[in-house]
């Protein structure tokens, strides 16, 4: 049973965490189209962190996060742009060495709760009355307006990326929920720079097919075939994300006939607000990376 | 005996389908995968429900398949409200998928976990109305008895909306596709995003072993079960079973999927007056 | 003697929701309550249609009604809680100022 | 057999129910209640009444899963992260509960039923469908007349949009100072109640 | 019996599996983080959540009864006649008055 196992798991395609620095979105990208790499949806299903491109020292602390959530045993690949397939080859020979040593990279990060909590409170959980203290190390949500239907419930907040892989590389948002709706956001740092080739038609293309839960979809777009998918126009809704009469159904279009769909400067944050967060990282994937970068810098010049 | 013989035959129909579920999916060596990895803690989770989940969800998908007819007239659980026990298990899987959600104490599972609860209680709807549409000729709740009603003529002719609409629950169910609110992309996963090590395989091999399970029971009440020519009755199912499977598969690769807002009106405005014609449809037919 | 396990066990669900019913600040917990005294209710009903009176129908349909009581008072229930919190963003029955850590 | 599964399932669901006010986290309690209402089926099962048995489990988890929803959305600490105790009148609730248990304990014990099992042949679920379509017509379209009722009625009192506009405007006392805060009781968090835009326009 | 003891059978089966199967669990503070894509949170997920479509699930509950009645209508459907279908029909219709009234009042979408 452990002999079938053991081959089984050397078959897997390596599950790898990407997390991409500037100028690398573009290849990272094309890079998990191949069949023998798998871009994991969050570093707990993970085993390898791929680092690609410099990292700039403000994301090295998420970096560090995110390493760390990686269950062990797991090893960090850097990659500066090489080959793809060389980059490939060493993944999978980290991923071999792994195997047989069993126990990989250490902790980056201390092992220190956000705040002290054990043994504090009447319980010894850190808590105070029912909602009051830091009970396991964290305050409870407290409640705030709502934006939409005027029921006061909690708010959740919460600072999302650098290397969340729903948002574009870098882009760190300072969101507030309810629910999942958004009722506040605003950006804590800009997407990192990405050369013109991020923008591709059909890079773009792939990215909404990935949200749209079409993996092999995008994988057939960036072979170069067409996606063979069915209902992608109608599953997404009219008006989402309008900027200068273009909504994200038109830009859609464009990218699947192979045409750039270039935009205007837009104001981001004022897209986002009052989202559900489905048609939050829609939006974000239907602005072009260029677009994107420019709108998220554009409060940070003013 | 024969009971045990059918505990067999379920035990052996839920792995051996589970097996090609993943190879359909093409995730058996990625499971092996997930397994050699450790498990990490989140924090302060709920941990019975966070271990309990993925236990129930796979004890769903046997009780489903044990109320399956084997053969004409031969099912593990043969009792007169067969349909209702797989409605059961309909329901108690969005409480399950909820719980799983629930438990890591995360946004992203979190939101995975209500977004499953808004979709998965209103598909129930279709659900129940298609099976009791296919119960209306059988004179009976039972699966044995819809098997028996379909000797003449399958479900799926005489009530042609019935297995389509069938196929969007069961996509819902087992977290597929078009259909996967709680375990989405935009979500980083939703329910599972923090499941790591044997928690994670375990809960895929439930979404898979439901998958089964489902398919099963689509197999019996739409396209005759167990009954066909020259083979015996265990084969056609399983052959019809395995079809259903990779019909389920391609779908959930190839339909893209929408907001879940968007969805929740579809449901009502949509899917449930054509559930309603389909009943309807069957109703005079059987008359 | 089995009819006698199932009424006695539905008498202490009843007791317990009786408790619940009474004693929880919260209006959603008080409803917990409520919703447990009708599953004893529900109990007793199957317990006596099936062993007292020979399984007549309406035995039956009494222990849908129950079923359909509960969905009744669960719907408008919250329905009510979420008119109230909206008004006062409030759900105890109690000040909320006082509980507050 | 049959005397002690139903024994240990009535023992179930009383423990259950009793774990509904015990624990902490609002979604186990929800569950929990549903646990007892599993139990009570099964029950259901054991003493041929396959239908209303398992009904009971369909119908009790969906409206546990709503149950959760709705406790997890207006119970503060709903996952019970802080233990918490929320009770008034203790004593008393503890008293009637007793009481009101042990009253009809007696009267279970000291009462003699008749015995008339039901018979094993008896086609229950038929029987129910029979005397839903006869007899008790009219019980049963006054029953979908009463779940209409329930249904409109829970859309306009939950639901904020109205024919009469939202539901919470003009709900709030006038300020003290002109344009100064709402009188009365406030909120925890603050007003923050007076920016209205309204979100719509799609599904 | 044999239906109570089959489930009760895979039930303990399947907890008894994911007891055997699944090792205990543990990380350092970081690591325990919810996942944000290397950011981080201030307070627990665990919320009063807004669940946006309250007022369908409300609605859900009440209609959602009518499966109560409709399976044993269903068992005795074709030995009524015309009949059921005339008073399922109307129970029907009743009912779907209230859908039509939760869609006009966009009850079916993210409040």
């Amino acid at each position: 049973m452990a002999v079938i196992g053991d081959t089984l798991a050397a078959r897997a395609p390596a599950a790898v965490f990407a997390a991409i620095g500037p100028g690398r979105q573009a290849g990272t990208e094309r890079l998990f189209a191949r069949r023998d790499m798998r871009r994991a949806s969050t570093p707990r299903d993970a085993s390898i962190l791929l680092v690609a491109g410099d990292i700039p020292s403000e994301a090295s602390e998420a970096l560090a996060r995110v390493h760390d959530q990686i269950p062990p045993p797991r090893a960090t690949v850097q990659w500066q742009g090489e080959d793809p397939d060389r980059i490939v080859a060493r993944v999978m020979e980290t991923l071999k060495d792994l195997r047989v040593s069993a126990t990989g990279e250490e902790n980056r990060l201390p092992d220190a709760p956000p705040n002290e909590w054990k043994g504090i409170g009447p319980h010894g959980q850190g808590g105070k009355g029912m909602m009051g203290g830091t009970p396991y190390g964290r305050p409870m949500a407290m409640t705030g307006p709502d934006i939409r239907d005027g029921l006061q419930l909690d708010r959740y907040s919460a600072r999302i990326g650098p290397f969340a892989p729903m948002l574009p590389p870098g882009l760190t948002l300072e969101v507030t929920l309810q629910g999942d709706v958004i009722c506040d956001v605003s950006i804590d740092s800009p997407p990192f720079a990405q050369p013109a080739d991020a923008d591709a038609p059909d890079l773009c293309l792939a990215r909404v097919l990935r949200l749209l839960g079409l993996d092999r979809a995008a994988d057939r777009v960036l072979g170069g075939k067409r996606p063979g998918a069915l209902w992608v126009q109608g599953a997404i809704s009219r008006g989402l994300g309008r900027i200068d009469g273009t909504d994200m159904r038109d830009r859609v279009a464009a990218w699947r006939k192979g045409e750039a769909a270039p935009l205007g400067p837009f104001d981001l944050p004022r897209l986002l607000i009052g989202a559900e967060w489905s048609e939050a990282m829609l939006i974000l994937a239907s602005l072009p990376p260029s677009a994107l970068i420019r709108a998220a810098r554009a409060p940070e010049a003013a | 005996m024969t009971v045990l013989l059918l505990v067999l035959a379920v035990c052996a129909t839920l792995l051996a389908g589970v097996v090609l579920a993943a190879l359909l999916d093409r995730a058996l060596p990625e499971l092996a995968g997930t397994l050699s990895r450790q498990r990490i803690e989140t924090e302060a989770p709920d941990r019975m429900n966070r271990d309990l989940a993925p236990a129930f969800y796979l004890a769903l998908a046997a009780v489903g398949l044990s109320v399956v007819p084997f053969a004409p007239g031969l099912a593990l659980i043969d009792s007169p409200v067969g349909v209702v026990i797989w409605g059961t298990c309909e329901a108690l899987t969005i409480i399950v998928v909820f719980l799983h959600g629930w438990s890591p104490n995360a946004p992203f599972p979190l939101i995975g976990a209500y977004r499953y609860a808004a979709i998965g209680l209103p598909v129930m709807l279709p659900s129940m109305f298609v099976l009791i549409a296919a119960a209306l000729p059988a004179e009976s709740l039972s699966l044995v008895a819809i098997v028996d009603s379909q000797r003449e003529v399958w479900n799926v002719l005489r009530q042609p909306l019935g297995l389509p609409l069938f196929l969007v629950v069961a996509l819902t169910l087992t977290l597929r596709g078009p259909m996967d609110f709680a375990d989405a992309a935009d979500i980083a996963g939703g329910t599972s995003a923090e499941d790591s090590g044997a928690g994670r395989a375990l809960w895929q091999v439930a979404r898979l072993a439901m998958l089964v399970s489902v398919s099963a029971v689509a197999a019996t009440v739409f396209l005759g079960g167990p009954l066909g020519p020259v083979l015996p009755g265990p084969v056609w199912l399983w052959l019809k079973t395995a079809a259903l499977m990779a019909v389920l598969v391609w779908l959930g690769n190839r339909v893209a999927r929408t907001t879940p807002s968007r969805m929740l009106t579809i449901l009502w405005v949509v899917l449930l007056p054509l559930s309603c014609a389909d009943l309807v449809i069957s109703g005079v037919v059987a008359l | 003697m089995t009819l006698t396990i199932v009424l006695l066990g539905a008498a202490a669900l009843i007791g317990i929701g009786l408790y619940g019913a009474l004693s929880q600040q919260s209006f959603v917990m008080l409803m917990m309550g409520l919703e447990l005294m009708l599953n004893g209710a529900l109990l007793a009903v199957i317990g006596f249609w099936s062993l007292s009176l020979g399984g007549m129908p309406e035995g039956q349909l009494l222990a849908i009604i129950v079923m359909a009581v509960m969905a009744v008072e669960m719907a408008i229930g919250f329905a009510l809680v979420v008119a109230v919190y909206r008004k006062r963003q409030a759900d105890m029955t109690e000040s909320i100022g006082t509980l507050k850590g | 057999m049959t005397d002690l599964w139903v024994a240990l399932l009535s023992l179930f669901a009383v423990w259950t129910g009793w774990r509904v006010f015990r624990v902490d986290s609002m979604v186990r309690a929800s569950f929990s209640l549903m646990l007892s209402f599993i139990a009570v089926g099964a029950i259901g099962v054991l003493l041929s009444a396959p239908y209303i048995g398992v009904a009971t489990v369909f119908m009790m988890a969906v409206e546990m899963m709503v149950m959760a929803i709705f406790m997890v959305m207006f119970m503060m600490n709903p996952a019970g992260l802080n233990p918490m105790v929320m009770v008034h009148q203790h004593r008393l609730s503890i008293g009637a509960g007793v009481v009101a248990a042990l009253s009809l304990g007696a009267a279970v014990l000291f009462s003699r039923p008749p015995e008339d099992a039901v018979r094993a042949e008896a086609d229950v679920v038929a029987e129910l469908g029979h005397e839903l379509l006869g007899p008790s017509m009219l019980i049963f379209e006054t029953a979908g007349v009463t779940l209409l009722a329930t249904m409109v009625g829970a859309v306009i009192l939950s639901s904020r949009q109205g024919r009469f506009g939202a539901a919470d405007e003009g709900s709030r006392p006038p300020g003290l100072s002109d344009g100064g805060a709402p009188a009365g009781r406030q909120p925890e968090g603050g007003g923050g109640h007076h920016h209205h835009h309204h979100h719509g326009g799609h599904g | 019996m044999v239906t109570f003891a089959v489930i009760l059978g895979w039930t303990a089966l399947a907890v008894l599996f994911a007891i055997a199967l699944s090792p205990s669990a543990t990380a350092s503070a970081p690591q325990a983080m919810p996942f944000l894509g290397g950011g981080s949170a201030e307070t627990h997920a665990w919320q009063r959540f807004h669940f946006r479509p309250y007022t369908m699930s409300l609605l859900f509950i009440a209609f959602e009864m009518e499966m109560m009645f409709m399976y044993p209508w269903a068992v005795v459907f074709v030995s009524e006649g015309i009949k059921a279908l005339a008073e399922m029909g109307m129970f029907l219709a009743i009912l779907s008055v209230g859908i039509l009234y939760g869609w006009r009042e966009g009850i079916f979408r993210w409040q």
